[in-house]
């Protein structure tokens, strides 16, 4: 197995990491069907499976950027053929505000995709996870979790000048140094 | 054998199982490389490789370990949960576990069908598997629910399809409501001449079965009519259809036609529908002399008692102008009624069976064969009319200008194998053309000639019945017909020329010909697209309705409770077609029988926690959120819990949880997908 | 219904060694062998190799015989068969002209009057073998000043590229001052290139000869980043052709537009000047490069329609079905071999459909077919008179 | 065979030839040059021959606009070599020509099956004096407005075309040089992507030579365009009138 340790930098042996959530009754069909008729696509993308996409807390994506995920696809029926009616729209709201929230954590808008894919669009499945792949590799890795570190890093570093700055001017002030704390495990 | 319940706190021990699938996976996943990556996670008490997880063995093979290991999870890598998680659920049951302590990795459609790198392919399995891994610890012990059926059956479509699978119920005792839209069921088996390959009429096989369709008394036949909402699901549709009006009280009209003699209008001058517009038919009219049931009808749209165009609601206008004869004829019936308006019914059935088969290629849509140019180029479905001595012409061959045609031409593959129209090959075409050039042959003696692509006979009796007609001295000539134009040598008689490559011997071929024949394809339903939305179905890339699988469930659907019967699911012969309505009755009747229809356990429910802030109250589409005013907080009525998971996923607290996908079994599979190494 | 071409979807540097291995060449490996191809082909009949027998040859590896025979002097690149193949394979513009090509580099004799206009093209920039110096000498006649680019040293809407038929050929001048009059009737800010324009090449590239087209497209190429223009409107449908699917390859930015298109898309404004009544029954003949090759069926008929007094009929094969006037694919300079090969003219052929109409005018838009569909009238026997015209043509005609 | 082709370059006529100010040259400004006619085929007969019994075509050319071009095409039709001597051609006048060619080929002993093959004139040289100069100086035998080569048993059968149609079979010892009018068929064609990929791969060679000691023979005095007669009638009027005053025309000179 290989042991390969995650660089930050894009090199010739960085492959993007990305998770994918697939309805069970279009998208999750539609992979299946791509499957079925031996339709090559790169293999960067793992599939996680619920019930439907309306069923796609935000947090499961943000997890999986915190995780280390370079991207996140969120698969869906098209409007109107929902399973249940209208998880979809559901789903579709709440991409629009992940849109902006990644955008202001300074995630570039193109790492996180919502596509509707039914059961019969293996071609199209196809198409989307290579456009994917050959988009995120493009835009190289996140490394959310390497950046999360040097976050932490940084603000202790600034939590420790503070508390030499304070030290040497006398007196000290012990509210500083307390206060790092909650940052520091923000992230956890 | 005893049910084992694991103990609280009793360590969690998975058994993991990697199948070869044959070679389907082990030639591209290095399935002992993922077995042994599999024994070093945490939990995992077994991990062995088998050939087929599916067979007998690898289902006894989990009995088994569950027994001897003790495991209390299991995870099987191998194909598509929607394919045999069921199976897989079963047997960790037989092996005395709660059959949702299993969980499925899915390696096959996702992974070594798809990807070609062996490395890669394996470390993604590696990856799915420990995903899998880790979330299988959280799941909880759950009891699939069931609920009971309605044994009404709704069959839609009136064609062969449908009238076999109507009947095969209906004389098993169930009640079933037969929906058709036009005014006579018998769809397009009626308007044929003769069946291939055995050459018997088509009629004659059918009008008994339409006739027991008419006097069945557990079929509800509705015709002239459309479904027009459906709700619920397996075991409970409520179904909303439209009867529109034929402007004659169905109960009391006997099909005399009286009305139709004694109509204002003495001769028939409008076109009729069942000749395709090849025969003409009076405003009021029986749709053909076979017409189950045997009931005639009014066209508003020519009736001088209306006034001519619909209204905006799609109703029509009497206008009281007519004398009103057919009123005088039917005296004492009084069948007749012009205020008649569109009516609604609403009905619950436990079961559908969609049988809305197809509709012919519209031939246009080639302009260089000239359809709907030259008077002399016809479809194969005018000439099967053509040919029926029921038809408009009572059987005899005769081109529009009265003249029995000398040479005839038969265009295979019109609209079909043809990215530019449909792509699929339409089945029936080969042969149905073969039965038309004996037919045209038998009735005419006109010489007949065949082009064709390649000659596809597949199927019992068809091949022996491609060399009888090959014995009969049809040319057969291979190759697609490439242009049909006025001969050039010929003044105005109407002749064509079909050129042609014959692709045998590399001659370009110039044919004069009297009547040309266009083998056109079968294609979905314009309406396919909004039945596929009202039933909730899924339709391949071409349009028609999309089986649960190709093999091993050919007339399911994806959605529990609705069957597949005929040419709506693709293009098949009769016989085809037949064997797939009895198919699906069984499939409907299996359901019913069993009485009821078990549910995935896939609730959601709400924790004590709740802060009742109302929020997934409206997003529930099913309204199975309601709010306690007792307690303050929401409940979740499990029966009508569909198990989408949305308001689960909005829940601001947390305080919602969907059974088989909690949150924390979520996260654990995005930490697995997402192992270190494993991209 | 057409399996319409993309553009730049050909690979230049295809080979007929390489070209299976293409998305293409996959393409043709479906092919059912069902011959439409051939049976649709004008000149199918004539082959030995017909394009259904080209695509086995070169699956099967047999594709050194088809270029020893002259069965491809033999397509008119007129996209009949590609237009027809129910597999959507890319005959006309990817696989005939490479083998096309392969016959040329492979025979050492070819008909005199092709390699004739092939060496004019390559020395001077048009097949006739004109003094390039002159090619902007019909200016001179056509009654208003016609911008040169490099004289009005400004950015300009529409670079009119007229074309060497209608530079040089007195019948296709008329062409020229026809669209002079609608552009300037428009108010239209065009100019044209004057004598730095070469041949856009098409027939070589379709047809015959990479090297030459890309000598003259980049020839071409060097002019149009010299100045500054918005779009390309030609009044030369193979021009338009090769702008539309093959310049984009040597870095065409701007869109290219047949002078049929444009004026169609400008309908509106010109509609209220066409006041002069031509009370004329006119047929038209659908253009390959413009009809089979991009669908374009309508515009030609849309102008003819909206003068006054055409009452518009139709020959027997129209649309996605015409007949080719055979100048395409280098057949414009193969009229002597085919006669010599005992095969009749598709102008005469396609002229034949025009005068059973009863038209009295047959309307092109194409400047290979004045010249090709005059020379058939005059050995076509027709008890009526008929004329050829351009739409444009007829569309100054009708102009206050 | 040894096969040499030696190619002249002269004024395209496409354009209008016009003199320039100083009345005896020609104007300059929009002056192309192209390969001389008869030096097409003599390179034509000379790869037929190749092509049929062996042996390798070399082109040989003074330097001049446009030359370049057409080395490479002659390479591109199958020629082995091509060799550019850097002597201006221009003012050489033909006889200087011939000597400076003459001292190329005779720089070394001639293979025994050497045919030296230039075009039998041109149309800055209609006297067709190149090769019999070049003959005389090679000091090898010669014949002019030859048609047709075959060779057999080291010698070679030459048609020569005379006046009014004749022509005369020749037997020629080898070496020598054949002034060609045509070859056995009209040069072939060469597609344009094959010159580019020679342009590309193939070289032309330099072959430094002293420049003649004494470059023209002739001295031009002035050039000048013929005057027009004007005895041209322009027959004027529809079609119709304009045939019939033509029949009336050829019946008063007799022709009809």
């Amino acid at each position: 197995m290989a042991n390969a340790t995650q660089s930050p930098l894009p090199n010739s042996t960085w492959k993007p990491r990305i998770v994918a959530f697939f309805c069970n009754w279009c998208t999750y069909t539609a992979a299946d069907l791509a499957g079925v008729s031996r339709m090559k696509h790169f293999s960067n993308v793992r599939i996680i499976r619920l019930m439907c996409s309306g069923r796609v807390d935000p947090q499961f994506v943000l997890e999986a950027l915190a995780k280390g995920a370079d991207a996140v696809l969120i698969g869906g029926c098209h409007p109107n053929d929902c399973h249940y009616v209208e998880g979809n729209y559901k789903c579709l709201r709440r991409y629009q505000m992940l849109k902006r929230m990644i955008a202001d954590m300074g995630i570039e808008p193109e790492r996180l995709r919502l596509e509707w894919i039914s059961a019969a669009e293996g071609e199209k499945l196809k198409r989307v996870v290579n456009e994917m792949v050959e988009t995120i590799t493009k835009l190289g890795p996140l490394g959310l979790p390497q950046k999360f570190e040097q976050w932490d890093r940084e603000m202790e570093e600034f939590a420790n000048h503070v508390a030499a700055r304070d030290a040497a001017a006398g007196g000290g002030c012990a509210e500083h140094g307390t206060n790092t704390q909650p940052l520091e495990t923000a992230h956890a | 054998m005893k049910p084992i319940v694991p103990k609280k706190n009793e360590p969690v021990r998975i058994g993991f199982y990697i199948c070869h699938c044959g070679t389907n996976i082990a030639s591209v996943v290095d399935v002992e490389a993922v077995a042994k990556y599999a024994a070093t996670l945490p939990n995992v008490a077994v991990s062995r490789t088998y050939k087929y997880m599916c067979s007998d063995p690898g289902q006894e093979l989990i009995q088994q370990d569950i027994q001897e290991s003790r495991l209390n999870r299991i995870v099987v890598a191998a194909c598509s949960p929607l394919l045999h998680e069921h199976t897989f659920r079963k047997a960790t049951e037989a092996g005395g576990l709660n059959p949702f302590y299993f969980q499925m990795v899915n390696i096959r459609e996702h992974d070594s069908w798809v990807h070609t790198d062996r490395t890669e392919a394996t470390r993604k399995a590696m990856a799915l598997a420990r995903a899998a891994i880790q979330r299988v610890p959280h799941h909880k012990p759950l009891e699939v629910k069931k609920v009971g059926i309605n044994p009404n059956v709704l069959i839609v479509g009136g064609g062969i399809g449908g009238i076999h699978a109507a009947l095969t119920l209906a004389n098993a005792g169930k009640m079933v409501y037969l929906v058709e839209k036009e005014a006579t069921i018998g769809g397009h088996m009626a308007k044929f001449d003769k069946t291939f390959p055995t050459l018997d009429c088509a009629m004659c096989v059918l009008s008994p079965k339409m006739a027991a369709i008419g006097s069945h008394p557990n079929i509800h036949l509705w015709t002239y009519s459309e479904v027009a909402k459906v709700d619920g699901y397996v075991g409970n549709f409520k179904v909303t259809v439209r009867r529109k009006p034929r402007y004659i009280l169905e109960d009391l009209c006997t099909g005399c036609q009286e009305c139709v003699n004694a109509c204002v209008y003495k001769d028939a001058k409008f076109a009729d529908e069942f000749n395709l517009g090849l025969g003409k038919r009076k405003p009021i009219f029986l749709p053909f002399p076979q017409a189950i049931p045997p009931v005639t009808m009014i066209d508003p749209e020519v009736c001088l008692n209306f006034k001519r165009g619909k209204n905006p609601d799609g109703s029509h206008t009497v206008s009281d102008k007519c004398k009103k004869t057919c009123v005088e004829a039917c005296g004492d019936r009084k069948a007749i009624d012009f205020k008649q308006t569109q009516e609604i019914k609403e009905i619950t059935v436990g079961t559908i069976i969609v049988a809305t088969g197809f509709q012919i290629f519209d031939a246009r849509r080639i302009p260089y064969y000239g359809y709907g140019v030259y008077p002399n180029v016809y479809n194969a479905l005018e000439v099967e009319r053509l040919i029926n001595a029921s038809g408009p012409t009572e059987g005899e061959v005769i081109l529009r200008n009265g003249q029995v045609p000398k040479k005839v031409a038969i265009v295979h593959c019109v609209g079909s194998r043809d990215e530019n129209t449909n792509r699929w090959c339409s089945r029936v075409c080969c042969l149905y053309s073969l039965k038309l050039a004996h037919l045209i042959k038998e009735h005419t003696h006109a010489e007949v000639y065949n082009f064709y692509i390649d000659m596809r006979t597949p199927g019992k009796g068809m091949e022996e019945f491609y060399n009888r007609i090959a014995e009969e001295g049809m040319h057969l000539i291979r190759g697609r017909v490439a242009d049909v134009y006025p001969d050039p040598n010929d003044g105005a008689t109407g002749r064509l020329v079909v050129q042609a490559e014959d692709t045998l011997t590399n001659k370009i071929l110039k044919i004069p010909v009297d009547m040309v024949v266009l083998a056109t394809g079968l294609e979905p339903h314009p309406e396919a697209e909004s039945l596929r939305r009202m039933f909730n179905l899924s339709c391949s890339s071409e349009g028609w309705f999309l089986e649960r699988h190709p093999k091993l469930a050919p007339v399911n659907t994806f959605t529990d409770g609705i069957f597949l019967a005929g040419c709506c699911q693709g293009p098949k012969d009769i016989p085809d077609t037949v064997a797939q309505a009895g198919a699906a009755a069984a499939e409907a009747f299996a359901l019913i029988d069993k009485g009821h229809v078990e549910q995935e356990p896939n609730t959601a429910y709400i924790l004590d926690d709740c802060c009742g802030c109302k929020s997934c109250i409206p997003l529930c589409p099913y309204t199975a959120i309601s709010f306690a005013e007792d307690t303050k907080k929401a409940i979740i009525n499990e029966t009508l819990c569909k198990g989408c998971g949305t308001c689960v996923a909005s829940c601001p607290s947390g305080s919602i949880v969907q059974n088989l996908f909690e949150d924390v079994e979520i996260y654990s599979e995005i930490d697995g997908v997402l192992a270190e190494g494993l991209f | 219904m057409v399996a319409l071409l993309e553009p730049a979807v050909v690979d230049k540097a295809t080979t007929l060694e390489t070209l299976l291995e293409t998305p293409a060449g996959k393409r043709m490996m479906t092919c059912i062998q069902c011959g439409t191809c051939a049976g649709t082909c004008p000149y199918g009949e004539h082959m030995e190799f017909a394009p259904r027998l080209v695509i086995n040859m070169l699956r099967g590896g047999f594709i050194d015989e088809v270029i020893k025979s002259d069965s491809l002097l033999r397509c008119v690149a007129c996209y009949a068969c590609l237009a027809k193949c129910p597999r959507g394979i890319r005959l006309t513009d990817v696989l005939l002209p490479l083998v096309k090509e392969q016959v040329l580099v492979t025979r050492t004799e070819i008909p005199a009057e092709f390699q004739k206009s092939l060496e004019n093209m390559h020395r001077y920039g048009n097949p006739m073998g004109e003094s390039p110096r002159k090619r902007a000498a019909w200016t001179a006649t056509a009654g208003t000043k016609i911008p040169i680019l490099a004289e009005v040293k400004r950015t300009v809407d529409v670079l009119w590229f007229v074309e060497c038929y209608p530079s040089f050929y007195a019948r296709g001048q008329d062409n020229c001052r026809a669209v002079a009059k609608l552009f300037q009737a428009l108010g239209v800010d065009f100019a044209i290139l004057g004598n730095e324009e070469k041949c856009a090449g098409e027939c070589g590239q379709v047809t015959w000869e990479s090297g030459l087209f890309e000598s003259l497209a980049e020839d071409n190429m060097k002019l149009f980043k010299k100045y500054q223009f918005r779009r390309i409107v030609t009044a030369d449908a193979h021009a338009y052709n090769a702008f539309h699917f093959r310049y984009p390859m040597f870095g065409l930015t701007q869109p290219a537009e047949h002078t049929t298109q444009f004026f169609a898309r400008h309908l509106d404004q010109l509609k209220p000047r066409l006041t002069r009544p031509v009370n004329r029954t006119v047929t038209y003949h659908d253009p390959c490069c413009l009809g089979r090759a991009t669908g374009s069926y309508d515009e030609g008929r849309a102008l003819l329609q909206a003068i006054p007094g055409v009452k518009l009929v139709e020959m027997v094969h129209n649309r996605v079905n015409s007949i080719c006037c055979g100048g395409g694919g280098g057949g414009m300079w193969l009229d002597t071999y085919y006669k010599q090969k005992g095969m009749e003219r598709l102008s005469e052929r396609r002229v034949r459909e025009a005068v059973a109409t009863g038209a009295d005018v047959l309307a092109v838009s194409c400047p290979y077919e004045i010249s090709r569909f005059e020379d058939a009238l005059k050995t076509v026997p027709h008890d009526k008179p008929m004329v050829v015209r351009d739409v444009v043509e007829l569309l100054a005609e009708s102009l206050a | 065979m040894n096969l040499y082709v030696l190619l002249k370059m002269v004024p395209d006529t496409v354009e209008e030839l016009n003199v320039a100010a100083d009345g005896k040259s020609l104007d300059a400004e929009f002056l192309r040059f192209k390969l001389s006619d008869p030096d097409e085929y003599a390179l034509e007969q000379a790869l037929l021959l190749k092509e049929q019994h062996g042996g390798s075509v070399t082109v040989v050319a003074l330097d001049a606009p446009e030359v370049d071009d057409v080395l490479f095409t002659a390479l591109a039709k199958g020629a082995d070599r091509a060799v550019k001597i850097p002597i201006a051609q221009a003012g050489l006048g033909t006889v200087a020509a011939a000597r400076v060619l003459a001292d190329f080929l005779g720089s070394a002993p001639f293979a025994p099956d050497t045919l030296v093959l230039p075009g039998s004139q041109a149309i800055d040289d209609l006297e067709g004096e190149l090769a019999p100069f070049l003959a005389a100086a090679l000091k090898l035998p010669y014949v002019g407005v030859v048609c047709g080569v075959t060779p057999a048993n080291g010698r070679v059968t030459v048609i020569k075309e005379f006046a009014g149609g004749l022509r005369a079979e020749f037997d020629v010892t080898l070496p020598a040089v054949l002034g060609i009018q045509s070859a056995e068929k009209p040069p072939r064609y060469v597609p344009v992507a094959k010159v580019r990929a020679v342009m590309k791969s193939a070289q032309i060679e330099t072959v430094d030579l002293p420049p003649p000691a004494r470059p023209g023979q002739l001295e031009i005095e002035r050039t000048y365009k013929p005057e027009a007669a004007g005895r041209a009638e322009m027959l004027e009027g529809s079609p119709d009138e304009v045939a019939d005053k033509l029949v009336d025309v050829l019946a008063k000179i007799s022709v009809i």
